[in-house]
């Protein structure tokens, strides 16, 4: 179990505030969060590799918050690998195994069993320098997990890596969570690791967590504008509720459901936003009038950002439906989107 | 850079042309005025090759003395950040930019009997004025901060994150220090002991304050200049820059085979 | 780092403060030595002013030199790429390396009578043995290499599209580096002129050999030292590193000043 | 008007091989292709900035080759905008100014109209330094067109700005288009500038044009592999053509039209791939059975590999979806496509 009371650190330009979190023991967690949150300085902390200007840190009972790093029994896994370059690759797996006092019969038979599992056999002697992306990160993780880590925390290990290796190294994570039992602390922000891999997620944004809880639960219910913006509701609004109305900047949104509270805000993922080029028949509660004021491209897809009344609204049309519907900036088009695509907090 | 040059091209390329010829030829033509017997009669001159040896060895001894000494220090400036980190970079820069002779008369400020650390040393056994410990000593204060910018250079190359999977693997920072960070920065430290070394052996002006006797290499050249003029000189010139030249031969092929190992 | 220091955190701390030591004390016990009347004497005194002033307008022609000369190769290695680039580069680094009164030998080897070059010289009426001219020239040739290498460096920070743009705009080669490319890298020049005029001023072994007379300060530095002893010797040196202080100062202001304006 | 016959180019790692172009006098042309196909550097190559090997260019009927960049007529703007640091914003507007044969009040009458159609009357004075990412590329496309060039050309202009910015700027590129005739050659990665832009646009891969015309044909019949998957079909598979089917990895695929070859390839949009749990009913002609190999997080949206027989589509769903269809890795689904939407070549 780790459990962080409080923590606060400054390191450089880097800086956590009263970070709170309990992760329990053999459980798989997830820290999410963009660039520059503090999600590595977070773990480094917690690996006792940087020092911790207040608060404590308790792992498994122990309060390890003054000890030096190689007393907290934590693994840590870089997103660059950092293999020692000079260490062959069995000599890299073997690396911290003296530092633990290991029957040698016992921790022969752990390396050779990671060794199989991660497929490695054929590696042993081989320098990093001549290994793939996907071959660096299964000998970084067999080193880590060679010493029987209470904790094995992982900093972003997938992003990397090639869709093909990505599959093949989530798979091993999930069945070495399920063999070993460890308790696995990853970063990532890619919410589809989150979802195929773990338990529950923490947000983590410029130094502070700011929502906990299962996977989905921070999936669906944001709790705040930082978090709805995080898992891709781009459409933020503040509102005055009435009954089952949301009243904001001259448009009047149906929510289907009452909320009590006076004022608040509404999210709308922006692929829930329907286009069109005049009013559609539909079962969507919502439809607005509104002008295109740009186009941008996102890789496969178009954001169209939209004015309608005195609000701006941001959508996702496919490549082919921009030629279909015409779209281009100034066009005049109808957005529509569901009650139940109205998320409030 | 177009093939049809300009003029100004052409201005810049004569006045770069004339710079390397002004280095190049006064070695040119003093490696080749002195013929092959001076060569091989100078060589044979017992006080010659004992001044080119302690040349050596004292240059030796001051990178070696400046590799024991000067790492950790070099270790502390790449990985730590404190107050007066400038300074102490500073002061570490100190001996290049000191007149060559002040060098040697500080140096022997210190180590006078009318000081107590000169005391100390009479008394422990040391003498410093004349002897090639002072030889070595002048010649680790010029050198020193040749091999710690180089060396602190080469630790900030190495990723801290390799560390820190040491130390979270169970070693203690001294374990991390001599199964990680060391092999990894070898090869700075030997680019710079080279350099360290380099630096020694070219030193005349702080050492022959501080030691006229027993003559390294560059007090007998400029003895023998002195003495019997510029001919009787450029022999034990040649052989001194040969052994300068493969000193920095081995510094280039060192510092080239690092693009292809990092 | 964390708090909680090792032993062997200890030991490299304490290795590193004993270096500073080792460069700090000699320099201060020095420095703390000559009286207030012994420094205010020897300022007056008119044979130190005159190898004073000598030092100082001999190391700043030669970094003058430098700087009509080698900037223009320290632009050309900056901005193109040839076969034997790195060989160019050995040249430039050259007179690092080499013993300080080989140096003055390879000097007078190429300028004597016997030697065309020395011939034109003579006609012309330059003497280089024993003279300012001399002088200058020994320091222009252990000087340059740290000026063209600061200034290349320097060059290679500008960005070529900067002089893309302007010759896409009309101007010649020419009209681009003195509009746009000179104004951008003159504080690399100047760090690169102090440099160099930093290690000219600092320089004795070379210029013992070309020119005792005029005597340059630590040259009158050395001859106080041999014929009155040390303590005769000490309040020169420590006008003479006041003066190579406060140019080490500027460079030191001028360097950090980049990372404000860049 | 720009004229290039088989240029080659040979700088450092960068490589053009026989590029052929012509560019009309005034037209607004786009230059596309992934980072390192030589964009840039054909651009240099135009301007005279690097050295040719061979072939030749020339700019309205003049051969210019082996003419120093000067003489050109060719202003370029770059990506990082390139402004003089030391200069101020008048001094670099008016920097080309002295080499130009212009009369005085000439070419003081076009910087002032340039400084107010641009916005910049209040900044003349600041330094580059003190400038927003938006008023930097103002002043620079100001500098490039205060001498009056033949052509302008811009690398990736609108890529390193916030998109409001983006916006403003290609309405300035529109109207400055309009109103001064001068030739655009502009570089951009993004599909939907080009779309927004340009009458003619190019694609380049590895130093070679791939594709030259209108902007439509370019997006709507990629001529080959690397067009189609950088116009963003990702399901191209080599096909054998059976009367209306096509025939891959085990699946016969309608086309709802006779194709006249033996043999080519088929090339779907992701988007144009609809995921359903079950057979669904609807007008699309070809459905398979399928199962999920990976999901990949594309920020908005997710691309599941689905293996159908021995073929690897490549669909897009949205985030909201993949917990409504709860799509994981290993499930069994079906996927289903229109035969309008299969392209071939």
């Amino acid at each position: 179990m780790i459990k962080i009371n409080d923590l606060s650190v400054s390191l450089g330009l880097f800086r956590l505030y009263n970070i709170n979190l309990t992760i329990e023991e053999g459980s798989f967690f997830v820290l999410m969060g963009p660039t520059g949150a503090g999600k590595t300085v977070l773990l480094e902390a917690i690996a006792g590799l940087v020092p911790v200007r207040s608060g404590s840190i308790f792992i498994g009972n122990r309060d390890v918050t003054k000890l030096p790093p190689e007393k907290h029994g934590v693994s840590i896994m870089y997103q660059d690998h950092s293999l020692f370059p000079h260490l062959d690759v069995i000599e890299n797996i073997r690396y911290g195994l003296r530092y633990h006092r290991l029957d040698k019969c016992e921790s022969d038979r752990r390396v050779s069993e990671l060794v199989d599992q991660l497929g490695l056999s054929h590696l042993l002697n081989r320098l990093p320098l001549n290994l793939s992306g996907g071959e660096l990160q299964r000998v970084s993780l067999a080193r880590a997990l060679a010493v029987n880590p209470r904790i094995l925390m992982l900093d972003e290990p997938l992003s990397a890596l090639d869709p093909n290796f990505r599959y093949e190294l989530r798979q091993m994570l999930k069945s070495i969570h399920k063999t070993t039992k460890v308790t696995l602390l990853m970063v990532t922000h890619d919410f589809g690791e989150a979802i195929s891999l773990a338990e529950r997620a923490a947000i983590m944004d410029r130094g502070r967590i700011v929502q906990t809880g299962t996977v989905d639960e921070v999936f669906q219910k944001p709790c705040c504008n930082f978090a709805a913006d995080f898992v891709g509701m781009r459409n933020i609004f503040p509102v005055q509720f009435k009954g089952t109305k949301a009243v904001t900047g001259g448009l009047v949104v149906e929510l289907g459901r009452k909320i009590d509270q006076d004022a608040g805000h509404i999210a709308i993922r922006p692929e829930d936003i329907v286009i069109s080029n005049g009013r559609i028949r539909s079962s969507m509660r919502n439809s607005f009038q509104g002008r295109v004021l740009s186009v941008i491209d996102l890789g496969f897809f178009y954001e169209i950002e939209i004015m309608a009344g005195e609000v701006l609204f941001r959508s996702l049309i496919a490549k082919g439906a921009l030629f279909e519907l015409n779209i281009r900036e100034k066009a005049e088009v109808v957005i529509s989107f569901k009650a139940a695509a109205i998320h409030n907090f | 850079m177009k093939k049809n040059k300009s003029l100004f091209f052409y201005l810049f390329l004569s006045s770069g042309i004339l710079i390397l010829a002004f280095i190049v030829l006064p070695l040119l033509q003093m490696i080749i005025s002195p013929s092959y017997e001076m060569m091989k009669f100078t060589i044979m001159d017992r006080d010659v090759l004992r001044s080119m040896w302690l040349s050596i060895y004292t240059a030796l001894s001051a990178s070696l003395i400046a590799f024991i000494f000067g790492t950790p220090l070099a270790y502390l400036l790449a990985r730590s950040d404190f107050r007066g980190k400038r300074l102490v970079e500073s002061i570490i820069d100190l001996p290049i930019v000191i007149p060559h002779p002040v060098v040697g008369i500080a140096i022997l400020s210190i180590v006078g009997k009318n000081h107590w650390f000169g005391q100390v040393l009479a008394d422990l056994g040391i003498r410093i004025m004349g002897t090639p410990a002072g030889i070595i000593t002048v010649l680790t204060f010029v050198g020193l901060p040749f091999y710690i910018n180089t060396v602190k250079d080469g630790f900030q190359d190495i990723s801290p994150r390799l560390e820190n999977v040491s130390r979270s693997l169970g070693a203690s920072m001294a374990g991390t220090f001599f199964r990680v960070t060391f092999p990894l920065a070898k090869r700075s430290m030997l680019t710079g002991s080279l350099m360290c070394t380099a630096r020694a052996i070219s030193e005349f002006g702080a050492v022959v304050v501080v030691a006229y006797h027993p003559m390294i290499a560059p007090v007998m050249l400029y003895e023998r200049f002195e003495s019997y003029g510029l001919k009787y000189s450029q022999p034990i010139s040649v052989w001194l820059i040969l052994i300068c030249l493969s000193l920095f031969l081995v510094l280039r092929i060192v510092t080239l085979d690092k693009g292809v190992k990092a």
